[in-house]
């Protein structure tokens, strides 16, 4: 199992995410870079959270043009799994990997806090060997993550299952209260229609150890390799 | 020549900040405003295309890059400077 | 341009305009023996400026004690550097960003935190945690919410987009701010030691390049005159001085200068602050002992028709000077280039010791560096006490009426924007970008971890104004005191500090005598301390119409916590736990929150310090905390003992938990309550453990009291009040965020 | 009544967003893109205002709060709906 970071110029968490994967996981993994087109052979790939090109003009919007872009949209046409996380996830949408966008939160205001996540579904390579309804603690933090779609596009996403993680309070449900952002159907993280490619605003990488708050997040990332 | 391009929030997509601004205007005594949407203006310097050209490479650049179309509309005027 | 550049004349009164006095003038014409070309007056202008020169500050600040065995760097550099073991050191400085963030608050503030990261990274050190120390007028003045929006927005949007964690800060609304708030930015970074780097020219003939963004006309005179004079309507015509940041291109920097730092292809490099291309070039010549030659012509600009004037001038954001080995330009331009960012050679060291700039091929600067460096003025401002200073003093507390319901009081405490979380504040920054984040906002001192080791660091910034008000040398020492025991407590041996001094006009002899005064008090204190003082920022004139801000040494302090795991938050934790209050509570009402909030006043004398009990409490916690003995430690200060119980109670981030406390008796019981008498600590410790608390308590001679115990769902201080922590936890969460959304209609006003 | 506000970058202010724009436009092989600013389009729908009603409040509006005239320019345009 070999796992690829992509650094795009703007990338925050992307030394988070390497950390987290290869010190506090024990897993491999490589580098890599946006100007480049090799993906050295991975078996995964996580687009990592920052701030592509300092979200000017739109969050994620310049990155699809970044020449590993090519070489991942590949990967993920033949099925490779990819995650996107926060930035990750807005770059997928942009790049029409994902269905459906991410604007401004409804406060405005950029948010960093620990919220709670409930899985929908466990068809996804990140999700395989959680249950369904499981609950998960991780930090948030985006200025823009309130997930919009149109009427027609939400209702394709409910009705495949293409909902992977939903915002609901410490006793599982959903409530307007525990959506942070104003997401739509409190949507945290969806799947394209193959399931293998995933996005979510909050952070798995940040909750992977005790000291750091919990480890949660781990399981997106130690599931994925058993399922794989 | 100058592209003047708009880009606004498509009708049915939220648009949180221009909801905002509504609010902030009614608090501070403007009861007359409906409604408010708040979108993006680009000003694009151009240079060496003809118009027909300039028509064809901006509306381009809108698709590709400048505006997101699954949640963004736009329009464009040219100017000659 | 073939053109000969034709300066623009210079006399006297251009001299002043540039803020230069006619002693000032007249000095510089007997250095250069002639009158100074256009650009040269505009470079001794900014270079002596009190921003750059410190000239009323540089004798007072040599009282600081600013050595130690792990200090290896002092003032004098970008930023301190403390040994921490390991193969590593830390670096760090706070600096203002007060005026420009007064008049445009989110791109000063963002400009703000982009200038100290800068001072970090510059040094080779990853940056790994910032804080931000803000004053604002009160919450019931116009600007005021749209002032701490702003600011609030602007630290955030640039620390969040560059992935520097924002983990603590501290802020105050005070009506003394209301016409010059404060915007103090710390950055802390972490280098090995066998690879730091300095600002020292070296090597004549070494290429002097010039990398980040382009120069445009921001900025000119903003920093180095901006903050060296007063606010007054003038200020309204400085606003081309304005500056935009650019996080992004400054994260790009920070990633390629920490690339270009591995390999070995530089001798010395600085970011252009205040005074821009000048100061930078300057500094480096300075403390080489060497020459500039600036070519400049070859400075990348963003627009047209920029003057050589305006180049050395400029204060436009992200950019940096460094001066390469010879030879290793290409290497340089490469890989600054994979960044997508130009570097090019704009000049070069050299042996004459002059700092020379040219424009195709005019000479237009031609000063010896001393004479801007070490040279420069410096004055022994007069001092005098204010005349009111006794008066101030006076507090009779018979005079005092006692309130009728002391539940309501500490509701109308917690809710107070000084007092009520700052929740609405730390949410807006992302506090756990790189992973190493401990214990996050919300506790006494942030701690997060180095690493590779086991060790962890713990961060605080501190300065109760009010105190430095009534009495300038006791509230700096209390500002010392208080950064250090916040470590303590969190269980970090303090060891050094980093301060940003904000007062008013230096050449108002009141003003001067605070300042002397603060001086010494930080002195002492951290004589009696053991600590140092490794960097800092002096900000003068903080006055608008007239009137200076309280004086308001900021202190961020900087401690080491041997086993990160056995970090302590303030907290309690566990049903049945013991709650201790370690210290004594005496009546000292002045300069207290409860005496503003719920009196009106600001008076009295501010509580008295100790430092040799100070430092036995400070290291009884300390050790306790690495033994493992606390399950809480919280500092007990604004809003005294009513106050840090209630906390203990609701501050945890996902729960709150009861106590029930019976207090002391002897005193007067808002005395009793909120008294702010220092040294005091508020532990909970689990009952077994209960013993070897007193038994070290009583070694130290320090007095100990058994309050009560943790548990169930209520506060409940016998025979003064009882609340459900829950409703105690929401009003004190949301206080602050419905004290500003109720104003939010203001607008920009 | 629709006001539609035009929100500006100031000439001589650095305008970041723009920066990248044309930059990435460069890279999306637009050469004949000299330079982007980047601003705000605003579109304010008003009712029961007279047209030199609706001139005057808007100005202010734009002047209290939908521009920062410290870095921004502005000017609108009213069309009748
Ligand atoms: N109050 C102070 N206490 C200790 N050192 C100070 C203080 N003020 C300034 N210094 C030191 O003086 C030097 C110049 O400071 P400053 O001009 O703020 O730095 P920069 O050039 O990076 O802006 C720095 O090394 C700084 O640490
Ligand atoms: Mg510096």
């Amino acid at each position: 199992m070999k796992w690829g970071v992509v650094t795009f110029p703007g990338s925050c968490d992307d030394r988070d995410t390497l950390y987290c994967l290869e010190t506090v996981l024990g897993q491999q993994v490589v580098a890599l870079w946006h100007k480049d087109r090799d993906l050295q052979g991975v078996d995964a790939i996580v687009l990592p959270g920052g701030f592509f090109y300092g979200d000017y003009l739109r969050c994620g919007a310049l990155a699809r043009f970044s020449p590993i872009m090519q070489s991942v949209y590949e990967f993920a046409q033949a099925g490779g799994p990819v995650l996107g996380i926060c930035n990750g996830f807005q770059i997928l949408c942009e790049a029409g990997l994902l269905p459906g966008a991410l604007v401004r939160n409804r406060s405005l205001s950029f948010i960093c806090d620990w919220v709670w996540i409930r899985v929908e579904t466990p068809r996804t390579p990140f999700t395989a060997a959680c249950r369904t309804g499981e609950i998960l603690r991780l930090p948030i933090k985006h200025g823009e993550g309130c997930y919009v779609a149109d009427a027609a596009t939400l209702r394709t996403l409910e009705d495949n299952g293409q909902v992977v993680f939903r915002y609901v309070d410490a006793a599982g449900q959903t409530s307007e209260t525990a959506n942070p952002n104003g997401s739509l159907h409190n949507i945290a993280g969806v799947a394209n229609a193959r399931g293998n490619v995933v996005g979510l605003m909050p952070h798995p990488e940040h909750a992977v150890e005790p000291l750091l708050g919990g480890e949660d997040g781990s399981k997106l990332f130690r599931l994925a390799c058993a399922a794989l | 020549m100058l592209a003047k391009v708009y880009v606004t929030p498509k009708k049915a997509i939220l648009d949180p900040q221009g909801k905002a601004i509504a609010h902030s205007l009614h608090a501070l005594d403007y009861p007359e405003v409906v409604d408010v949407r708040m979108g993006k203006y680009l000003e694009v310097r151009l240079t060496g295309l003809s118009r027909a050209q300039a028509e064809q490479r901006v509306e381009e650049m809108c698709r590709r890059l400048l505006a997101n179309l699954v949640i963004e509309d736009f329009r464009f005027e040219l100017v000659e400077e | 341009m073939n053109t000969a550049h034709r300066s623009l004349p210079v006399t006297l009164q251009v001299a002043q305009e540039h803020g230069l006095t006619a002693e000032e003038y007249q000095r510089l014409m007997q250095i250069l023996g002639r009158t100074p070309t256009f650009e040269e007056l505009g470079v001794f202008s900014v270079m002596w400026s009190e921003h750059c020169s410190y000239k009323s500050s540089r004798r007072l600040l040599r009282q600081l004690p600013t050595s130690g065995p792990q200090i290896l760097q002092g003032p004098g550099e970008n930023a301190g550097i403390v040994e921490v073991g390991d193969g590593l050191a830390v670096v760090f400085k706070i600096e203002s960003h007060n005026h420009p963030s007064f008049i445009e608050p989110y791109h000063g503030a963002a400009t703000g935190v982009g200038g100290i990261l800068r001072d970090i990274f510059t040094m080779g050190a990853r940056p790994i945690a910032s804080l931000n120390s803000l004053r604002f007028g009160s919450l019931d003045h116009p600007r005021t919410p749209y002032l701490v929006k702003g600011v609030v927005a602007g630290i955030g949007g640039y620390g969040n987009c560059v992935g520097v964690p924002t983990v603590g800060g501290e802020v105050y609304f005070d009506a003394g701010y209301n016409g010059n708030i404060l915007v103090n930015a710390f950055t802390l970074g972490v280098v090995r030691t066998d690879r730091i780097f300095r600002a020292r020219a070296a090597g004549a003939g070494n290429p002097v390049m010039y990398v980040g963004s382009r120069t445009g006309r921001d900025g000119i005179h903003g920093a180095s005159l901006l903050a060296s004079r007063e606010f007054d309507a003038r200020s309204e015509e400085l606003r081309p001085a304005v500056q935009v940041g650019d996080p992004f291109t400054e994260k790009l920097l920070i990633e390629a200068c920490l690339e270009l730092m591995q390999r070995d292809l530089i001798v010395a490099i600085q970011d252009m602050g205040a005074a821009g291309l000048t100061s930078s070039a300057v500094e480096m010549a300075g403390r080489g002992g060497m020459g500039i030659l600036l070519q400049l012509e070859a400075v990348p600009t963003r627009e047209e028709g920029i003057t050589p004037y305006e180049l050395l001038l400029s204060e436009s954001q992200e950019r940096m000077l460094l001066i390469a080995k010879a030879g290793c330009e290409e290497e340089v331009r490469a890989i600054f280039s994979r960044w997508d960012l130009e570097a090019c050679v704009i000049g070069r060291v050299t042996d004459d010791g002059l700092f020379r700039a040219c424009w195709h091929g005019q000479e237009v600067v031609r000063i010896p560096v001393s004479a801007l460096t070490q040279d420069a003025p410096a004055y022994e401002r007069p001092a005098t006490p204010p005349a009111d200073l006794a008066a101030r003093h006076r507090l009779d507390l018979t005079d005092l009426p006692s309130p009728s319901d002391y539940g309501e009081v500490l509701v109308q405490l917690l809710t107070s924007p000084n007092l009520a979380s700052k929740e609405w504040i730390y949410r807006q920054y992302d506090f756990l970008v790189g992973s190493n984040t401990v214990v996050q906002p919300g506790s006494d001192a942030a701690i997060i971890r180095l690493k590779g080791t086991r060790k962890g660091i713990g961060l605080s910034v501190d300065c109760n104004s009010r105190y430095c008000l009534l009495d300038p040398y006791r509230g700096a020492q209390i500002a010392v005191a208080e950064a250090a025991r916040n470590l303590a407590v969190s269980g970090a041996r303090p060891l050094a500090l980093s301060d940003c001094l904000n007062f008013g006009n230096p050449e108002k002899p009141e003003v001067m005598w605070q300042f002397q005064q603060t001086i010494a008090g930080m002195r002492d204190a951290c004589l009696a301390l053991d600590l140092a003082v490794v960097s800092g920022n002096v900000s003068f004139y903080n006055e608008t119409e007239g009137r200076a801000i309280p004086p308001t040494p900021t202190v961020a302090m900087v401690g080491i916590v041997p086993d990160v795991t056995r970090h302590v938050t303030q907290w309690f934790k566990q049903e049945g736990d013991i709650i201790v209050l370690l210290g004594e509570t005496k009546a000292e009402l002045g300069g207290s929150e409860y005496l503003a909030v719920v009196h009106g006043r600001v008076a009295g004398a501010p509580p008295a310090l100790d430092l040799s009990q100070e430092k036995r409490l400070q290291e009884l916690c300390f050790t306790a905390a690495q033994e493992g003995l606390l399950a809480s430690a919280h500092d007990v200060a604004e809003g005294g003992l009513a106050i840090a119980l209630a906390e203990a109670c609701i501050s945890h981030p996902d729960k709150a938990i009861g106590a029930r406390v019976r207090l002391p008796g002897g005193l007067r019981p808002d005395v009793l309550l909120f008294s702010e008498s220092q040294s005091r600590v508020l532990v909970s410790v689990p009952p077994a453990v209960l013993p070897r608390l007193q038994a070290r308590a009583r070694a130290a001679a320090l007095p100990l009291f058994i309050l009560g115990e943790v548990g169930g769902s209520e506060l409940e201080v016998q025979g003064y009040y009882r609340f459900p922590v829950a409703m105690l936890q929401h009003a004190w969460r949301t206080a602050l965020a419905r004290r500003l959304e109720a104003v939010s209609a203001s607008g920009t006003a």
